[in-house]
C-alpha cells in the first residue's frame, strides 16, 4: 500500500489546563494519538522573583525565595540560608543542624505527597488525591506549631532559626512518624500492585541515564534512571554525613521507576526524621552567637538598652556581607536546588540566581514524550514532578 | 480594556421581558445559582495548593456546593484566580473568562492576585481587578482555607441578595 | 581539586587559552575568556581526569559600573569524580551579542538556560539554535534583570489579543518552525 | 395493551424532567453572546484554524468495527428473551452467526486495526541532541 501523506493535527494544551501541575503551555503535534512534536512554551507564572530580591536586605529575601518553589518552601529557604552563611562564614549548632535537617525532610514528605495525590489522580486514582491531602494536613500542623504559619513558614534564617521549638512539638513529631509509614503502604497498596496504574506507567517516558545527564536532570529523575546521586551523599551539608539512610534508585527510567524511587525516599525520610527528632532536645541553642546577625532574644530587649538598641539596627539597616559570590547545593524533593548569590558588601544582595530543576525537566520533555501516546503526557508531566514557580521564577 | 467597560462585565440579570417574575421565583432562581457554584481550575501558584487542599477532605468544601472543579470554563460560573497573574498570563486569563457562560463570578485569591502582593514589580499585574472584574477579595498570601470558604460564603450571600 | 590544578591540566589541552583562578569560598572557579570557552567545556566534559558530565546552570550577572559589564557563569557537575566548577566568562556590554558561544553541543541542557540569559540580560549567544524570548512574552522590549531596568514600570496590562490567528499565518508559524529544527 | 402503562409513565417522566430542567434555563438563564465568548475554547490561547480538521484514519476505522460488533450483541438481545421456545435449533442459528462474525473478527484483528498507536514496546529510545 502506497506510503498515506498524513496531515498532523496540532493541539493545543495550553496554560490554563486541569493536568499540567500550574500555567505550562504544550503545542503537540499529533499522528492520530502518537505525539510527533511538542513544544512547550513557558513564562506564564515568571515573576521576577530575582529582580525583587536585589532591593530587599538580607534577612527579607528569605520569603521571596520561599515562593519560588512552593511546594519546597523549606528547601529553598534552606539553600538560601546556607549559601549567605557561607559567605559570612558562620558555624552552625548542632541542635539547629539538626533542626534543619529534620524540617527539611519533613518539607520533601509534604512536596512528595501532593505529586503522589496529583500525579495518581491525574491518572485515574482520584482518591488518592484525598488520602494524600489529609496527610500533609499533619504536617502542615507542624508547620502551624513551629511558624505559626500553614505553607511559608520562613523558620529558617541567616544565622540560625527564628526562635526556639515551642512545647508540643515533639509530640506533633513523633506521632506523625509513628503514623506515616503504615499509610505509604496504604498508598503502595492502592498504587503499586494496582494492573491499570502499572500498564499505565510502565515503560512510558522512557529517558536513559546518559539524556537525563546531557539535560541536567539531577533529581529523582536521573535516580529513575539509574544514577545514585544524592547532594546530601555527594556534598553533604547541614550535617547530613552523620545520619545513616539508603539513596533510593532504579534502572528503567521510566514512570514507574520514578514513581517507585519517590516513594523509596519517602520511607528514607522518615528514618531521617526519625533519628533527627531523637537528637534535638525540647529547648537549645536556635542560632550561632554572632551578634551583627542573629537578633537578641525579645525578654532582653525590653530591658537592656544594647539589646534593644542591637536589635533595632539588625531590623532596620540589616547586616552586611562581605563581597564574593557562593552557591550551596540543597537536594530538594525535585531534585539539586541552589542558590547562587553574589554579593557586593552592602546590606542588600547584588544577584540572587535559584537553580531550578523543574526548568531543566521541563526542557527534556519533549525528548521524553516524542514517539508516545497522548495519555502519557499527562503521566510523564506528573512523573516529572514540575512546578511552574519554580520553572518560572 | 476601559473601567466602563470592566464595570458591566457580567450582569447577572434575567430577561427583563420576563412577565411571570416574582420575588419568589427570583429568590429561588438565585437560591439554586448560590447553592452550586461550580468553580474552573484556574490555579496558578501557592494559592491552588491551597486551593486543593480546601478542596479536600480535611476543609470539606463540599459542604457549601462548589467541589465540583470544572476543568473548562464552559461548565463553571465561578473563577477563583489562584495566585500570581503575570502579564504574560493576563490575556489567556481575560479570554477563559469570557469564555465562561452568565452569570459568572470571580474570587481574587490571596494577596498577589489582589494587589500584587509581595511583588511589585515588571512581571506581575498589580491586582487582577485590572483585567477582569472581582467580585470578592480574599487576603493572605496564601489565605488559608478557612478564609477561602468564608469568601466564598461571602459571595453566596452577595448572590442571595443580588437582583435575579 | 581546585582552580589551580584544573587550570593545570586544562592548559595543556587548549592551545593558547589565558585561565585565571579567581577567589572563591565554596568550590573551584576560572575565568575563560569567551574564544576558548567551546574548547574547554569539550576539554571539560571529555578528559579523564575532569568529567564534568552535567551542567547544572547558564546564569549571569550584572555589574553595571564595572566594564566589562557581564559576567556569564556556567555552573558545573562532575558526577564520577565528585566536584564541582563554576565558569565565569567576562562579557563588556559592547561585546554582548554573539561573542559568547554556544554549548549546547557540550551539553544539550544548556539551550534553555541560554535562552534565559540572552531574555534576562540580553547576552547573545553565537550559534544558539533557537534563541527566542523564554520567560517573558514575545514582544517585550528591553531585558529586566540588567541593573539599568527599572523594578517596576507602568505599562497597562495588555489584556486583549487578536481572536484568532489566520490559517495561512498559523501554517507560515508551523513551516518556520520546522525549517528551523531541521538545520 | 395492559403493560404498556409502566413504559408510558417512564418516557413522560424522562422526557419531562429533561424538558423542564432545560426550559427552565433557556427561559431564566440571561444571554449575553459576545464573540469572545463564542469563540472555541483553546486552554486560554487564540483559537487557530477551524475544528473540522483532517482526523486520522484510525479513528474512522475503529468506529465502523465497534458499529459492526455492537450491532452484532443487539442481535442477541431478542435471541435471548425467546431463548425457551426456540431450543436447540435456535441455538445452532446463533451459534452460526457468531461464527461467521468472529471470522470478520479474526481477519480484523490480523490486519493490525485494532494496535492502537506505535506498539509501546517497540518505542525508540529517545533522541541524543536536540
Amino acid at each position: 500500500m502506497a506510503e498515506l501523506r498524513t496531515e498532523t493535527m496540532t493541539v493545543n494544551m495550553g496554560p490554563q489546563h486541569p493536568s499540567t501541575h500550574g500555567v505550562l503551555r504544550l503545542i503537540l503535534e499529533l499522528d492520530g494519538e502518537t505525539i510527533q512534536s511538542a513544544r512547550p512554551t513557558i513564562g506564564y507564572l515568571h515573576t521576577g522573583i530575582e529582580k525583587t530580591a536585589e532591593q530587599k536586605k538580607w534577612q527579607q529575601v528569605v520569603p521571596l525565595v520561599e515562593r519560588m518553589d512552593y511546594l519546597a518552601a523549606q528547601s529553598n529557604s534552606l539553600c538560601y540560608v546556607l549559601s549567605v552563611e557561607k559567605l559570612l562564614g558562620l558555624e552552625m549548632p548542632q541542635r539547629v543542624k539538626d533542626i534543619r535537617v529534620l524540617l527539611a525532610e519533613l518539607q520533601r514528605l509534604a512536596s512528595h505527597l501532593v505529586w503522589i495525590g496529583t500525579h495518581a489522580m491525574e491518572i485515574g486514582a482520584v482518591s488518592m488525591l484525598f488520602y494524600a491531602i489529609r496527610e500533609r494536613e499533619l504536617l502542615m500542623n507542624i508547620n502551624e506549631l513551629v511558624a505559626g504559619f500553614r505553607f511559608f513558614p520562613s523558620y529558617f534564617r541567616v544565622g540560625g532559626l527564628r526562635e526556639d521549638l515551642p512545647r508540643g512539638f515533639h509530640e506533633a513529631v513523633n506521632a506523625f512518624l509513628d503514623r506515616f509509614p503504615a499509610k505509604i503502604d496504604e498508598f503502595e497498596g492502592l498504587l503499586t500492585k494496582n494492573d491499570m496504574f502499572v500498564r499505565r506507567t510502565r515503560d512510558v517516558g522512557v529517558i536513559s541515564q546518559e539524556d537525563a545527564m546531557a539535560w541536567g536532570l539531577v533529581g529523582p529523575i536521573a535516580r529513575g534512571s539509574g544514577s545514585d546521586y544524592d547532594v546530601r551523599k555527594y556534598f553533604p551539608y547541614t550535617g547530613y554525613e552523620t545520619y545513616d539512610f539508603k539513596v533510593p534508585t532504579a534502572t528503567e527510567g521510566d514512570v514507574f521507576a520514578r514513581y517507585r524511587v519517590r516513594v523509596a525516599e519517602m520511607r528514607e525520610s522518615v528514618k531521617i526524621a526519625r533519628q533527627a527528632i531523637q537528637r534535638i532536645t525540647p529547648t537549645g541553642a536556635w542560632a550561632c552567637n554572632d551578634t551583627r546577625v542573629v537578633p537578641p532574644p525579645k525578654d532582653k530587649v525590653y530591658t537592656e538598652m544594647e539589646a534593644l538598641i542591637q536589635h533595632f539596627l539588625i531590623y532596620s539597616q540589616g547586616f552586611t556581607v562581605p563581597v564574593g559570590e557562593a552557591y550551596v547545593p540543597v537536594e530538594g524533593p525535585r531534585g539539586e536546588h541552589g542558590v547562587y548569590i553574589v554579593s557586593d558588601g552592602t546590606n542588600r544582595p547584588w544577584r540572587v540566581k535559584m537553580r531550578p530543576p523543574s526548568f531543566m525537566a521541563i526542557q527534556a520533555l519533549p525528548r521524553i514524550i516524542e514517539g508516545g501516546m497522548i495519555a502519557d503526557v499527562i503521566a510523564v508531566i506528573g512523573s516529572n514532578d514540575v512546578v511552574m514557580g519554580d520553572c518560572d521564577r | 480594556m476601559s473601567t466602563h467597560e470592566l464595570a458591566h462585565g457580567h450582569e447577572h440579570g434575567l430577561d427583563p421581558e420576563l412577565p411571570l417574575l416574582t420575588t419568589t421565583v427570583e429568590r429561588l432562581v438565585q437560591w439554586a445559582r448560590r447553592s452550586a457554584i461550580w468553580p474552573a481550575q484556574f490555579g496558578l501558584a501557592c494559592c491552588a495548593i491551597e486551593m486543593m487542599a480546601m478542596a479536600a477532605s480535611r476543609y470539606d468544601i463540599a459542604r457549601f456546593g462548589a467541589e465540583v472543579f470544572r476543568g473548562s470554563p464552559r461548565q463553571s460560573d465561578l473563577m477563583i484566580v489562584a495566585g500570581r497573574l503575570s502579564r504574560k498570563m493576563a490575556p489567556a486569563m481575560r479570554r477563559v473568562y469570557d469564555q465562561m457562560p452568565d452569570p459568572k463570578w470571580v474570587i481574587s485569591m490571596g494577596a498577589c492576585a489582589s494587589v500584587g502582593g509581595v511583588f511589585d514589580n515588571y512581571a506581575i499585574v498589580q491586582g487582577v481587578d485590572q483585567v477582569v472584574p472581582v467580585d470578592v477579595y480574599v487576603p493572605g498570601c496564601p489565605p488559608r482555607p478557612e478564609s477561602l470558604i468564608y469568601g466564598i460564603v461571602q459571595l453566596q450571600h452577595k448572590i442571595a441578595r443580588s437582583r435575579a | 581539586m581546585d582552580a589551580p590544578s584544573i587550570i593545570d591540566i586544562l592548559t595543556p589541552l587548549v592551545a593558547g587559552a589565558a585561565y585565571e583562578a579567581a577567589p572563591s569560598v565554596d568550590f573551584a572557579t576560572i575565568h575563560v575568556p569567551a574564544g576558548h570557552l567551546l574548547p574547554t567545556c569539550q576539554a571539560l566534559r571529555d578528559t579523564p581526569s575532569l568529567r564534568f558530565n552535567v551542567l547544572l546552570e547558564v546564569t549571569a550577572v550584572d555589574y553595571l559600573p564595572r566594564e566589562p559589564r557581564f559576567e556569564v557563569v556556567y555552573h558545573l557537575l562532575s558526577i564520577p569524580l565528585r566536584q564541582r566548577l563554576r565558569l565565569k566568562v567576562r562579557v563588556g556590554s559592547l561585546e554582548v551579542d554573539g561573542t559568547v558561544p554556544t554549548v549546547q553541543s557540550v551539553w544539550p541542557g544548556a539551550g534553555w538556560p541560554e535562552r534565559e540569559v540572552w531574555d534576562m540580560f540580553g547576552i547573545v549567544f553565537a550559534g544558539h539554535e533557537d534563541l527566542r524570548r523564554l520567560l517573558l512574552p514575545e514582544d517585550w522590549e528591553g531585558h529586566p534583570a540588567r541593573k539599568d531596568y527599572p523594578v517596576q514600570i507602568r505599562k497597562a496590562t495588555q489584556t486583549y489579543e487578536p481572536l484568532e490567528v489566520t490559517e495561512e499565518e498559523f501554517k507560515a508559524n508551523l513551516q518556520r518552525d520546522r525549517q528551523r529544527r531541521q538545520q | 395493551m395492559d403493560g404498556w402503562l409502566g413504559v408510558v409513565i417512564m418516557v413522560v417522566l424522562g422526557v419531562g424532567f429533561a424538558g423542564v430542567m432545560i426550559g427552565l434555563s433557556l427561559l431564566l438563564g440571561p444571554r449575553h453572546p459576545t464573540p469572545e465568548k463564542l469563540a472555541p475554547y483553546e486552554c486560554g490561547m487564540p483559537a487557530v484554524g477551524n475544528a473540522r480538521e483532517r482526523q486520522s484514519v484510525k479513528f474512522y476505522l475503529v468506529a465502523m468495527i465497534f458499529l459492526l460488533f455492537d450491532i452484532e450483541i443487539a442481535f442477541l438481545y431478542p435471541w435471548a428473551i425467546a431463548l425457551r421456545d426456540l431450543g436447540w435449533p435456535g441455538f445452532a442459528q446463533i451459534v452460526t452467526f457468531f461464527l461467521i462474525l468472529s471470522v470478520g473478527f479474526l481477519y480484523v484483528w490480523r490486519k493490525g486495526v485494532l494496535d492502537w498507536g506505535s506498539a509501546r514496546r517497540a518505542r525508540p529510545v529517545s533522541r541524543q541532541a536536540a
